[in-house]
């Protein structure tokens, strides 16, 4: 029994891993603007279609995700430059409306630019499954944790150590004193979306050999993306990695010990109780109201 | 503020009443009707269905249309959701008055679209796989795609040929699972199969090994069988290798397209699909009737969008010919008598196999319409 | 500007509009898309006294327009209730499961209050799509025409009529309601929270009860539409629904009641008219939603009262 | 009678104490100030007070009844109510709505009546209306009567959240900073007011910097500095106490 436990944990991380890399693409404009970017699933969408139409067509790997990833990394960068900040000093909401009619747009876009079949990328290394005590993972699982875990790391000493990161966490925490002291705000919001573009290719490019990918692959990866993001607490990198383990373990135990037709429902009700007791997720920002 | 209400509203609805009400109307030609799922999570299903039906109408049209008449075919778009099926399918009756209706790609389209077919006294085609569509009959309503009950009596006879009697089942939760997933359940006990256990999984998981884990450890496990259509089947086979199971995998004839196999890969070796003979026209027997049909069919439809042809196509071809021949007989663009001639359709050869329609069977695939496949190397095999 | 006679005057241009329009119907259609508008500015009413004026967001409302939907389905077909009594009673239900859930998530702000709210529909739609036996899953479940006092509703023009009474209802009860000592609370519990607590306003209190209000609100209407479309999926209840919902509220315009009634009239059209151009319909879509809230920050309505009030010289 | 006492009070942030085991009462009637230098707990006393904030520990007493760990709105319905030093005005409604809102505890708020609009509901919402005319005249900004609070200057503001905390009619009245960030002649203009307010009868406790205006309009004063109590006395007695000169000194020299 144990061995299946040890699977439905093995799943479970495999789910979880690709939520926490979609979540980790939220946590970084979140933490730079205060924007939700409901149009996240897109950049891996498109992280993951351009790398595989590619690849089909003949273009050498290594060529086509860097391709891939410039691709991703420009639509990140329009996507702020002529839809975001026009419109930042605008509602919680109304940026949100905007979020979601680009990922409508992107979707169309995609579409329109490729088709609407299911694509495939080859496993980077291989397909034989790994046994550890009578369970199994594929190799590409382990390509995921590891960007998963190589994203944090990166990303924690690029808020941490570099001057530019500071200057984009300085940013959110107060954008006018930010502005004060003389760090380009608008070149810091551009430089999040250009971020969690390319980390929204790079997560598209690592799960596609796992979920295969399609011009609607987006909308559950922004879903599960939001959720796993909000759990951890908005704008923590490491809440969102936790929140999409958290998630994916969820779904994965619930299929395996209580009901496969419920084990969303029940992830989402595991994101309730924790919410109703932490309001601002696992690892947010606790903090009085100051009047 | 009154002005400006009154002027701001009224613009909208003048804008609105424009879109709706710019369709021409010249008296001429046959209009055909369509709401099929072209975008949303049953694109695969409409889309290939589309392709095929501008096709051909396109190619009627080129040879001087039917009863001398040119096709106007109008499609919309209707996601799969029922309620926009319904909205589309009254604009297709009332305002662009069309004569016949193909489609709802899915079974929910159809069901939201059928009342308004009946009331409307249209012949209606449906392209939608579940047994609802045609039982209890309906009079105006007809369809061409096998029943879901069909191909999973398929797989059941099969594998009561190789002597298997307990079975995990695990389908997707999503219309075309569940629909087959109840039909399984239906059907299974007549060919003295038990199912075991039973799973679902949603279309976009990605990874559903814990489901596979629990029918894996059920016990006595002889079988799969996944109902399940899009990438979801491919994953479950991955994930089926992955865990080093080692029973037979049956897949649904949801997944019968190259596409599948491209996807899976080398997990879908001995896999085993109920399939009509659209799919392998090259290996079907030469006295097979449908060999010239649907190696013609295939043909035309690589040749023209470059991308292998599914089962899909084949309903809507399916369908269009069956209402071309019908209005032929009928001599006239009469719904009631085109109705009636769609009703003594006999011995038509289609795509999914031989059809002879009656006042009871609105749908009239002999059994036989279904071959079972083996997926070997990469490629279909013809087991059945 | 008076707010009385812009309250009379709208609900007078409202009427007039929903009678007068039937004369450029050339056939049923034109009335069912009209029943649809009206059906969803209804539901968006209701949405927008929670979003616009109280200033909480749900992206789970589509679950509580389903939840009446089915509701209306199983109590009338399994259960044999009149439709009335079904509609009644599903909309008490979803009244209570609101306030239920209502108390716990609204305490929540912003984002998390989004993604509970989002929680909540999910929830409901799963549960709907599994339980077959009751619901008739995806492939969704049949109901009979609304019938009362051996009258029956049928028809799309019948519908229209009813819709048009209902909507111009809605409107005149949401607008009662903003006018109102509660209203005046809603509103301020979306100024400043705080501030309306420390002069006696309960502020939980009442983000539970315009929740509650704005649910069954969506309640009502899904046990009409399921009745008037007489069949029903459980993808009514999906997120999408839900988010189509929000975008009409916000499009059309926060806290303005007649906003959000064009927010919902406008894009119930919008697809029946971009079906001419299907392939792009999901582009031009978004860049719709894109352009206007960049440009119209406030909404459509908002906007465009303000441009003409600055072009008016100030009034 | 003392209207408000106070009881050994402490809260803590983190660990930093914020309010100290303050114990101090109001007099009812009195204008009573509260000064001391930044971060001296001010704010957080008045929180503590009004309920926007738990105490730690130590309780606060209105009219001789337990009331710390009631909510806000249940001690606006007991007499209490108050301004705010960041401004928690409705900008998303007119000025007279946000007085109105200040009589919420006052009109009908049945849900039923409101959303049918009954006769008693509109006729009381009217009577209302008038009285906040009333009170927006009272505080000198009868000409904002029907402008968009989002367009009112900073000193309206602050004078509309006088008004807005008038309307609930309370017994007792805590203005916090009213006159920050406002020229001499605003600050006269609230000085007037709120001794306007405290002959009418409520007992007004205020938090200010400006030492001319508490010296000038208090009965007693209160001077805290890190959450203790530092002084408490008539403003003569403040004014002459060495820790307060040092402290004031200190912080500001």
């Amino acid at each position: 029994m144990f061995a299946a436990f040890l699977q439905y944990l093995f799943s479970g991380l495999t789910s979880g891993a690709i939520y926490a890399l979609a979540g980790l693409g939220f946590a970084i404009i979140y933490n730079a603007s205060h924007v939700i970017n409901f149009a996240q699933g897109e950049f891996i969408m498109i992280g993951g279609m351009a790398t595989a139409t590619m690849v089909a067509a003949g273009t050498p790997v290594p060529v086509a995700i860097a391709l891939a990833m410039a691709a991703s990394m420009l639509v990140g960068v329009a996507l702020e430059k002529f839809a975001i900040e026009p419109a930042r000093n605008a509602d919680v909401v109304t940026i949100i409306i905007i979020t979601i009619g680009a990922s409508i747009f992107l979707r169309g876009g995609a579409q329109l630019l490729w088709d609407k079949e299911f694509h495939a990328l080859p496993a980077f290394s291989g397909e034989t499954p790994i046994g550890i005590l009578g369970a199994t993972l594929m190799p590409q699982s382990l390509w995921v944790f590891g960007v998963a875990g190589l994203a944090i790391v990166v990303l924690w000493w690029f808020f941490n150590r570099t001057l530019f990161g500071k200057a984009m966490l300085a940013t959110s925490h107060n954008r006018l004193a930010a502005q004060l002291v003389g760090i380009g705000v608008k070149k810091v919001l551009l430089a999040s979306f250009a971020l969690s573009a390319l980390l929204g290719a790079v997560g598209g490019i690592v799960v596609t050999p796992i979920t295969f990918t399609n011009y609607e692959a987006g909308i559950m990866l922004g879903l599960k993306g939001f959720s796993a993001a909000v759990l951890g607490g908005l704008g923590n990198g490491t809440g969102a990695i936790v929140g999409g383990l958290i998630v994916g373990i969820a779904e994965a135990l619930a299929s395996g010990y209580l009901s496969s037709a419920y084990k969303d429902a029940i992830a989402f009700l595991i994101i309730l109780f924790v919410l109703f007791f932490m309001p601002s997720g696992l690892f947010g920002k606790r903090g009085t109201d100051r009047v | 503020m009154h002005n400006l209400v009154k002027w701001g509203t009224a613009a909208v609805v003048a804008v609105g009443l424009c879109g709706l009400a710019g369709h021409a109307r010249a008296a001429d030609p046959i209009r055909i009707g369509s709401t099929l799922s072209v975008t949303g999570p049953a694109s695969f299903l409409g889309e290939p269905e589309k392709k095929t039906l501008e096709m051909y109408v396109e190619r009627i049209n080129k040879e001087g249309g039917v009863l001398g008449r040119k096709i106007e075919l109008v499609v919309y778009d209707d996601g799969g959701a029922g309620d926009k099926a319904s909205t589309f399918t009254k604009r297709l009756i009332e305002s662009d008055k069309v004569d016949i209706l193909i489609g709802g790609s899915t079974t929910a389209a159809t069901m939201a679209a059928a009342p308004l077919a009946e009331r409307a006294e249209v012949p209606f085609i449906s392209l939608a796989g579940a047994v609802v569509v045609v039982e209890p009959v309906k009079k105006w309503i007809f369809k061409t795609p096998h029943t879901d009950r069909m191909a999973a009596e398929k797989v059941f006879s099969d594998m009561k040929k190789r002597g298997i009697t307990k079975i995990g089942l695990i389908s997707e939760d999503a219309g075309f699972g569940k629909s087959g997933h109840d039909q399984s359940l239906a059907v299974v006990k007549n060919y003295g199969i038990e199912i075991v256990a039973d799973e679902v999984y949603s279309p976009k998981d990605p990874d559903v090994t814990a489901q596979l884990t629990k029918i894996k450890n059920a016990g006595g496990v002889q079988a799969v069988f996944n109902f399940g259509f899009g990438q979801g089947p491919a994953i479950v086979t991955k994930n089926f290798k992955q865990l080093g199971m080692a029973v037979p995998l049956y897949q649904s004839h949801g997944v019968a397209s190259k596409d599948y196999i491209r996807l899976a890969g080398d997990a879908a070796e001995g896999v085993r699909l109920p399939a009509a003979g659209i799919v392998v026209p090259e290996q079907l027997a030469a006295t097979d009737p449908q060999k010239l049909v649907v190696t013609a069919f295939k043909k035309d439809y690589e040749a023209a969008f470059k991308s292998d042809v599914s089962t899909f196509a084949g309903h809507a071809y399916d369908a269009l010919q069956i209402v071309l021949a019908a209005i032929k007989r009928a001599g006239a663009v009469d719904k009631a008598k085109i109705r009636d001639e769609i009703e003594k359709t006999s011995g038509y050869v289609g795509t999914g196999g031989l059809v002879s329609m009656s006042a009871s069977d609105h749908m009239g695939l002999s059994p036989s319409a279904f071959h079972m496949l083996e997926i070997r190397k990469g490629e279909w095999a013809l087991i059945d | 500007m008076n707010i009385y006679t812009a309250r009379t005057g709208g609900l007078a241009i409202l009427a007039t509009i929903i009678a007068v329009a039937p004369l450029g119907f050339s056939n049923t259609y034109f009335y069912d898309v009209g029943v649809n508008a009206m059906f969803n500015a209804i539901v968006c009413v209701g949405l927008n006294l929670l979003i616009g004026y109280a200033g909480q967001i749900s992206l789970g409302h589509a679950g509580f327009f389903a939840l009446g939907a089915y509701g209306s389905g199983i109590l009338t077909t399994v259960y044999g209730f009149p439709p009335i009594g079904a509609l009644v009673l599903s909309a008490a239900v979803v009244g209570l499961l609101a306030f239920a859930v209502g108390r716990p998530i609204l305490k929540l702000k912003g984002h998390y209050l989004a993604m509970a709210t989002l929680g909540i529909g999910i929830i409901i739609h799963i549960v709907l799509k599994t339980e077959a036996k009751i619901t008739g899953g995806p492939d969704g479940m049949s109901l009979d025409n609304f019938k009362m006092l051996g009258f029956a509703i049928k028809g799309d023009v019948m519908w229209y009529w009813v819709a048009g009474i209902a909507l111009v209802g809605s409107v005149w009860l949401a607008l009662n309601l903003i006018d109102s000592p509660v209203g005046r609370a809603l509103r301020a519990v979306h100024g400043s929270e705080v501030g309306a607590e420390v002069v006696g306003v309960d502020t939980s209190r009442y983000k539970v009860l315009v929740f509650v209000v704005s649910a069954v609100f969506a309640s009502v209407v899904g046990s009409l539409f399921a009745h008037k479309n007489g069949f029903i999926t459980p993808d009514i209840g999906s997120f999408f629904h839900s988010v189509e919902l929000v975008t009409m509220v916000v499009l059309g315009g926060m806290a303005s009641t007649f906003g959000a009634l064009i927010g919902a009239v406008i894009l119930t059209l919008l697809p029946q008219v971009l079906a001419a151009v299907e392939q792009y319909e999901a582009m031009i879509l978004g860049a719709i939603m894109m352009g206007t809230m960049i440009f119209m920050p406030k909404g459509l309505l908002p906007s465009l009262v303000a441009v003409l009030r600055r072009r008016g010289g100030g009034r | 009678m003392s209207l408000l006492k106070v009881e050994r009070l402490s809260k803590e942030f983190g660990g930093i104490h914020a309010i100290e085991d303050l114990t101090f009462s109001v007099e009812a009637g009195d204008i009573h100030s509260i000064i001391g230098p930044n971060g001296a707990g001010k704010t957080t006393l008045f929180n503590l007070i009004t309920g926007v904030y738990t105490p730690s520990s130590g309780r606060v007493l209105f009219q001789d009844r337990v009331v710390s760990g009631m909510k806000p709105y249940e001690l606006a319905a007991l007499g209490m109510s108050r301004t705010f030093q960041n401004l928690q005005i409705f900008f998303n409604m007119k000025a007279i709505e946000n007085v109105m809102v200040g009589h919420h505890l006052h009109l009908d708020r049945r849900f039923l009546p409101s959303l049918l609009r009954l006769p008693t509901v509109t006729r009381r919402d009217r009577e209302c209306r008038d009285y906040c005319a009333g009170l927006l005249e009272f505080v000198g900004l009868a000409k904002y009567l029907d402008a968009d609070a989002g367009s009112m200057p900073y000193g309206a503001l602050k004078r509309l959240e006088i008004a807005r905390a008038l309307a609930a009619q309370p017994k007792m009245l805590l203005l916090d900073e009213p006159a920050a960030g406002l020229n001499a002649t605003e600050s006269r203009e609230i000085d007037e007011v709120i001794k306007r307010v405290a002959s009418s009868g409520v007992t007004v406790v205020l938090v200010e910097h400006d030492m001319k205006m508490v010296m000038g309009i208090s009965d007693h004063i209160l001077a805290l500095d890190y959450g203790r109590k530092l002084a408490e006395g008539t403003p003569a007695e403040v004014r002459a106490n060495p820790e307060v000169v040092s402290a004031y000194l200190g912080a500001h020299g």
